[in-house]
């Protein structure tokens, strides 16, 4: 029974710990930094690095198309690639609360090493704490990332008149599948998380001359809230063909239900993009060989005014304003 | 129902249809150009009332307001009944739900509007056990779970609703679960109609009648605003062109100069309503004497309550003397009154976009996505885009 | 907060009183308490808070749709016919 | 009232969270790469560096001598310090509570941001979760930081035979503070956590000619872990002198009451380092130059067996094992 | 007491020295010289029994073993009240904290000690309310703060703690708290000394009295030990200065061949103890025909139980056919009973650093840092050091 | 387990039975339902699991560190004694 589940013990410091952290993680993870057990890995960098964080809450943490370990990689692996960073090391703190069931955990270890291949990036230095029962909900991760920036200069700062408005795919199924994977809700659908990892579709995105000003993950908050950032960064206008927006039935299904906006859900491998329109027809073809990129397609523009707000257009010509959501979004998607 | 006989589903008839068809492009274009025109030989303005929230967020959410000419005005009605609840029925909630062996249960928005000391979701973070529910029988759950606790159903809603409250309250009662109790703030829609029109100087002259409020209780409970207020009703469908027909035919309800109560969304509203939901509304509930609205003020027999033999259900009875009772007024500066009445616009109030915003509203017009001036808010000056 | 959407019925759950039904490829299971008439698979009903509200007339529906698209088709028509007079 | 206390909105990815990461952590924290708002903050790094995580759950969150914020900063750039790096870039990820009080969140950034003041490093990204009442414990923190490798070989693995081992400073000060500041507990006395950020104090180490072979800063699993894995990671024998071992009379106190070993109490601003013998003396001068490491003293040798074993030697003569600890140890000290 | 009319505190002795002045380094060297030298004059091998795991942690703890001629052996007593739970009991306490109505309270290191399917820690960590307490009267706030819940004081310990339940059970009398019983496994030691003396093989030749006990039961209950088992038994503080002291003691007394009881620890322990506490264990308290001790089986007359007009307070009674009564044998391969004894050696056992460690206990003696076996796993060899 | 520690008493609570203790600078509330002794402000007292259990003979243990003074100043003269004869 001691081994069925994590104990305050697991985060004692001690004899447990030790074991917990070799026999789990470092299995999983297996590589000569990590293995060094020092207080700090060594690591050498050169020149531009990006450096990202994120902790993940999400609720439940198993749902259709991944898990919180799957999540909390492909999340800051993709912050790297948005910035145009190769994902080279990540750290892993990891807080879990007492009686969490270790056959979890190792699925949700194991997740995170699958998902780790998928980008070549490694987990270098790490962190456990075992709260107790009540004081945490079942595990949160935190993973911070470092990469060597290949592209410089991709910046919600560049957006410019005359760039196209690319997404990667259709937009919002994270949000949605967490929310039906909600105890309580009891729905039932196809629909997967769109979460994966997407350094592979972006390193051959950043091999090309294109003249990508801006790249971001449509995470929390969905596009509403990248195309917001992106036209208060930038300074300009973001027109978006509301018609073009990918979404697909299920998603739709779940915002009719509920009075959702599929532009408001969050996504987890699914990305827009930013470039001068004339190059979006070549970086289309380029994204579509990517599984996970094949309903790519162009959604909009950036003009210039009204600097700062995004337009949507609908397909009967009348326009209204696409706003950053407000509000407690329930549930808890990363 | 229109056509209860129908028992030859006609099979080509996608569900699909009653999305993209009631969306499609095309016909939403088609609809404006014979709108334009036939507004073409209104001889007054027309100033049309969508009563429900959920006509607002559509006109809003696909920019009808840029489709149609000058002289056909929205005026945004009371909005949603999350919007109209005062002040005191919300500090009430928060009383019930800040008591410990209480676990209070409400719908969706209900948690974000502010009473006179702030949300049920702010009392929820500092401690207090509130449950937003998608489904009211989840309420039976929680009840049998938590015998100890009593497990109040905060009960919001128009008349399409009420019906879903009574269900609970009869599952409650064949349950045996004694320990679930109601505080009812459902409202209705003719009396605020009445209200709206009882201002003399009101320039609404049509309106659009919420269908799913129809849908239980049939077309028939606008005929007083036909007859007795000689404005136009169109009991409209939600979607753009459902609400896009709605405006045509008040239109030509206007140049024709009359004033009848006409079913767009004969889909699924018929003139009597769904009578198992009415008798089943008639078993449990009774008209209150009045109702404060929040923006509109008291209106007579505009909401509901448990009736006598369910006093053991009754949470306002049960918690009697431990709810606060004082009547919070709106704010000084707020406009909503008017606006509600298209006697002012949300831009002439002095703190809009500055005091009262969406995140902190001070009137109920700003509460939800569905009120006028969050709405005015959101979207003001849109149109004039490219 | 009306919020009411049409969706289709997929299964009869007599003995609970419920049914399933599917929401552009979302299947939940809803309340029938609300529904006087008979229910059969297949037709469409619309959806609130979890309780069906009551049926939807497929043939007034169809009848919507057909008026629509003769609508489009006359303005498609007049525009022709305006800008072939031009 | 909205802003008296945190509310799941401020966790929604939408307006209400922009303002607060704006109106508190941008000013607490302030620099231009944070303020940039990328996916990922852009650094540029030169040659060896490290890396190092860690999450913060320690209960209660304020205590005497500091709070979470406090030991967030000194707790990962302590980690940089002991890998003889200078920290340069934090990250920050924050989990709190629905209802954290807003005024203690404030308290805590500002207390972030004044023990950053003490080492120069910047938290340069972020991120910030709300769960719903329940689900965590108030808040949680982590902090991952990069700092360029002034020293590079300092390492656990290269104790050896003839190192001396220093402490820099009384021991269990920090375990003791939070026992005592625990709810129930009652606890009176004049103790404070040691919790302080030692690179100042290891910058000066650093730029004399010591050739220092490892430092560790003495946190969960205090003095023993430690020591235990030193002669674990180098394959040596350490021995200490327990009279030499300095702790305080309060520790002593708390000790006897219940029970605990100082050696097994967490520090988190005393660390401890071995260095060939003969030099031991001039690290100490200039250790005791530094307020916080004024008790600094020579504990113990590094020998050759048994191998991988702790000796503790009493001023009688005899000797014991110094165990790692086990067990859970109470209360969440970090 | 000893001396009871102090009335002149001597102020020239500081608190400190009763820490310092009994750890001092030259009186250790200096007692360590003449237990040497006494210990020459021995005729045969003293085989020395502390009882109490607390004399054992300051042995290990303090390298005394390492200071003792070889002809001084010790062997390492029951342990401490947590070692020698029959796992039965264990089983027990995780029933009733498995109870979803009830909360479970127990002293410190108790939580880590495995039953028969794991500990009150795992049970804690699969939703079990299990509280670990540093104050039994802690456990009146806790029954006080949740009067839905029935709180069980799992009271565990020798005569030194039986008075503080017995007070715990007095002031839950006097508040009215009827939620508050007691799961008693209050053990004794004078029938562990005899059951150890009860094998005609048995080594032990001498003992040291646990002091902490005496302080509560006075020197008197160690009588039976020098008359019946002609053994000397020297009552010993816990600072390593009092059990080299009392070490020394016993060689003594064994070259004079005295078998008398002698208190060394006589700055707290009198002949009659706590009269006080005795009187309060007498009033709600009385002898178990027999209770099974890990590691020893059944020993009669060697625990307490309440007394049959506090049954309303006493857990075994309340949730009597609920609680699991499955006796649970020690491991096959568990020496202890022998090791007790001084028949074998830890080391002698096959599944000894193996099968049963510290994390893994499978005997009790390996259960806490007080045990035999934890203590040569942890321990052995270090003497051997240079 | 049976760990019980000398502290000095620095406070009485009669109403609540109790007394403060300072243990080498730690100060804790703990019950005093078990003495039956007079207490005073400066008497040491043994604590056992939130209970003081009794009082501490001062002059008792004085006299033993008397004692063990004797015994290390008799060992030193000895091996004063045999360093000084070899
Ligand atoms: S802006 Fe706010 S205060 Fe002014 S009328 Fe609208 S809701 Fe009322
Ligand atoms: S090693 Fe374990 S099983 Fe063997 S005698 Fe000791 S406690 Fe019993
Ligand atoms: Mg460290
Ligand atoms: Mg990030
Ligand atoms: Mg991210
Ligand atoms: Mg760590
Ligand atoms: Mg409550
Ligand atoms: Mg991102
Ligand atoms: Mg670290
Ligand atoms: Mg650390
Ligand atoms: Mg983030
Ligand atoms: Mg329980």
């Amino acid at each position: 029974m001691s081994t069925n589940s994590i104990q305050l013990a697991h985060g004692g410091g001690g004899l447990e710990m030790n074991k917990l952290i070799r026999n789990l993680f470092f299995k999983a993870f297996d590589n000569c930094i990590l293995r060094n057990e020092e207080d700090a890995a060594l690591l050498n960098l050169q020149g531009p690095t990006a450096f990202t964080t994120d902790s993940f809450t999400v609720s439940p943490l198993f749902f259709a198309g991944g898990d919180i370990g799957k999540l909390a990689i492909a999340g800051t692996v993709n912050d790297l690639a948005m910035m145009g960073a190769e994902p080279q090391y990540l750290s892993l703190g990891v807080i879990i609360e007492e009686g969490f069931p270790m056959a979890s955990l190792e699925t949700i270890v194991a997740s995170m090493a699958s998902e780790l291949k998928k980008c070549g990036a490694k987990i270098v230095c790490g962190d456990t704490k075992v709260v107790p029962k009540g004081c945490a909900d079942g595990l949160f991760l935190n993973t911070t990332g470092v990469g060597r920036i290949v592209k410089p200069g991709l910046s919600a700062k560049r957006l410019m008149p005359g760039d196209a408005i690319l997404v990667s795919g259709d937009i919002g199924r994270h949000g949605a599948a967490i929310l039906m994977a909600r105890e309580g809700l009891e729905l039932e659908s196809g629909l997967v998380s769109d979460c994966a990892t997407l350094w592979g579709a972006v390193e051959q995105l950043l091999v090309h001359p294109f003249d990508i000003h801006a790249m971001r993950d449509a995470t929390r908050g969905g596009l509403s809230a990248v195309l917001n950032e992106w036209a208060a960064a930038s300074d300009v206008m973001i027109e978006v063909d509301e018609a073009a927006v990918p979404v697909s039935d299920e998603v739709k299904g779940l915002c009719e239900l509920y009075g959702f906006e599929a532009t408001d859900l969050a996504n987890e491998g699914t990305f827009v993009m930013a470039l001068p329109a004339a190059q979006a027809d070549g970086a289309l073809e380029v994204l579509k060989r990517f599984g996970h990129c094949e309903n790519a397609v162009i959604i909009g523009r950036v003009g210039e005014s009204p600097a700062g707000r995004v337009i949507l257009h609908t397909p009967w010509g009348s326009n209204r304003y696409l706003d950053l959501p407000a509000g407690e979004l329930l549930p808890r998607i990363c | 129902m229109p056509n209860q006989a129908i028992n030859e589903p006609d099979s080509s008839l996608k569900l699909k249809s009653l999305y993209e068809g009631f969306r499609d492009a095309g016909t939403i274009r088609a609809l404006a150009a014979r709108i334009n025109s036939a507004a073409q030989n209104l001889s007054e303005p027309l100033y049309i009332m969508e009563v429900c929230g959920g006509h607002t967020h559509t006109i809003m959410k696909y920019g009808l307001l840029g489709l149609i000419p000058d002289n056909v005005k929205f005026i945004h009605g009371p909005g949603c009944p999350v919007c109209v609840m005062p002040k005191e029925r919300i500090d009430q909630a928060i009383a019930l739900a800040k008591m410990d062996d209480v676990i209070l249960l409400t719908l969706g928005d209900m948690i974000r509007v502010p009473g006179s000391k702030g949300s049920l979701a702010q009392a929820r973070a500092s401690g207090a056990d509130v449950r937003p529910l998608y489904d009211p029988l989840d309420a039976l759950a929680i009840a049998r779970d938590n015998p100890d606790k009593t497990v109040v159903f905060f009960a919001i809603g128009f008349e399409t609703s009420t019906p879903m409250t009574a269900v609970l309250l009869q599952q409650a009662e064949h349950a045996a679960l004694p320990n679930l109790l109601f505080h009812i703030n459902h409202v209705l829609v003719p009396p605020a109609i009445d209200a709206v029109m009882a201002e003399p100087a009101t320039k609404v002259n049509a309106f659009i009648g919420p269908a799913h409020v129809s849908v239980i209780s049939g077309a028939k409970i606008y005929r007083r605003a036909a007859d007795v207020h000689h404005t136009p009703v169109v009991v409209s469908g939600f979607e753009p062109v459902d609400v896009m027909e709605s405006i045509l035919r008040l239109v030509e309800l206007k140049n024709l100069t009359e004033s009848v109560v006409d079913v767009q969304y004969s889909r699924a509203v018929s003139e009597e309503g769904n009578l198992t939901a009415q008798a089943l509304v008639d078993e449990y509930f009774e008209v209150r004497d009045s109702f404060r609205w929040r923006g509109l003020g008291p209106i007579p027999q505009s909401a509901l309550k448990l009736k006598g033999k369910y006093a053991h259900r009754d949470a306002e009875i049960h918690f009697g003397g431990r709810l606060p009772v004082q009547e919070i007024d709106d704010h000084k500066a707020c406009q909503c009154g008017d606006i509600l009445r298209g006697l002012a616009n949300p831009m002439d109030c002095k703190v809009f976009g500055r005091g009262c915003t969406p995140q902190t509203p001070l009137g109920s017009c700003m509460v939800s996505s569905e009120g006028a001036c969050n709405a005015y808010y959101r979207y003001h000056g849109v149109q004039h885009v490219d | 907060m009306c919020l009411s959407v049409p969706s289709e019925v997929v299964a009869l759950h007599d003995d609970e009183q419920a049914i399933t039904v599917d929401t552009l490829g979302v299947r939940r299971k809803v309340s029938r308490h609300l529904l006087s008439d008979e229910i059969q698979i297949g037709d469409y009903v619309l959806i609130h808070i979890g309780f069906a509200m009551n049926k939807i007339d497929k043939e007034d529906a169809l009848e919507s749709l057909k008026l629509y698209k003769e609508i489009v088709e006359k303005l498609e028509a007049e525009n022709h016919a305006q800008s072939s007079h031009q």
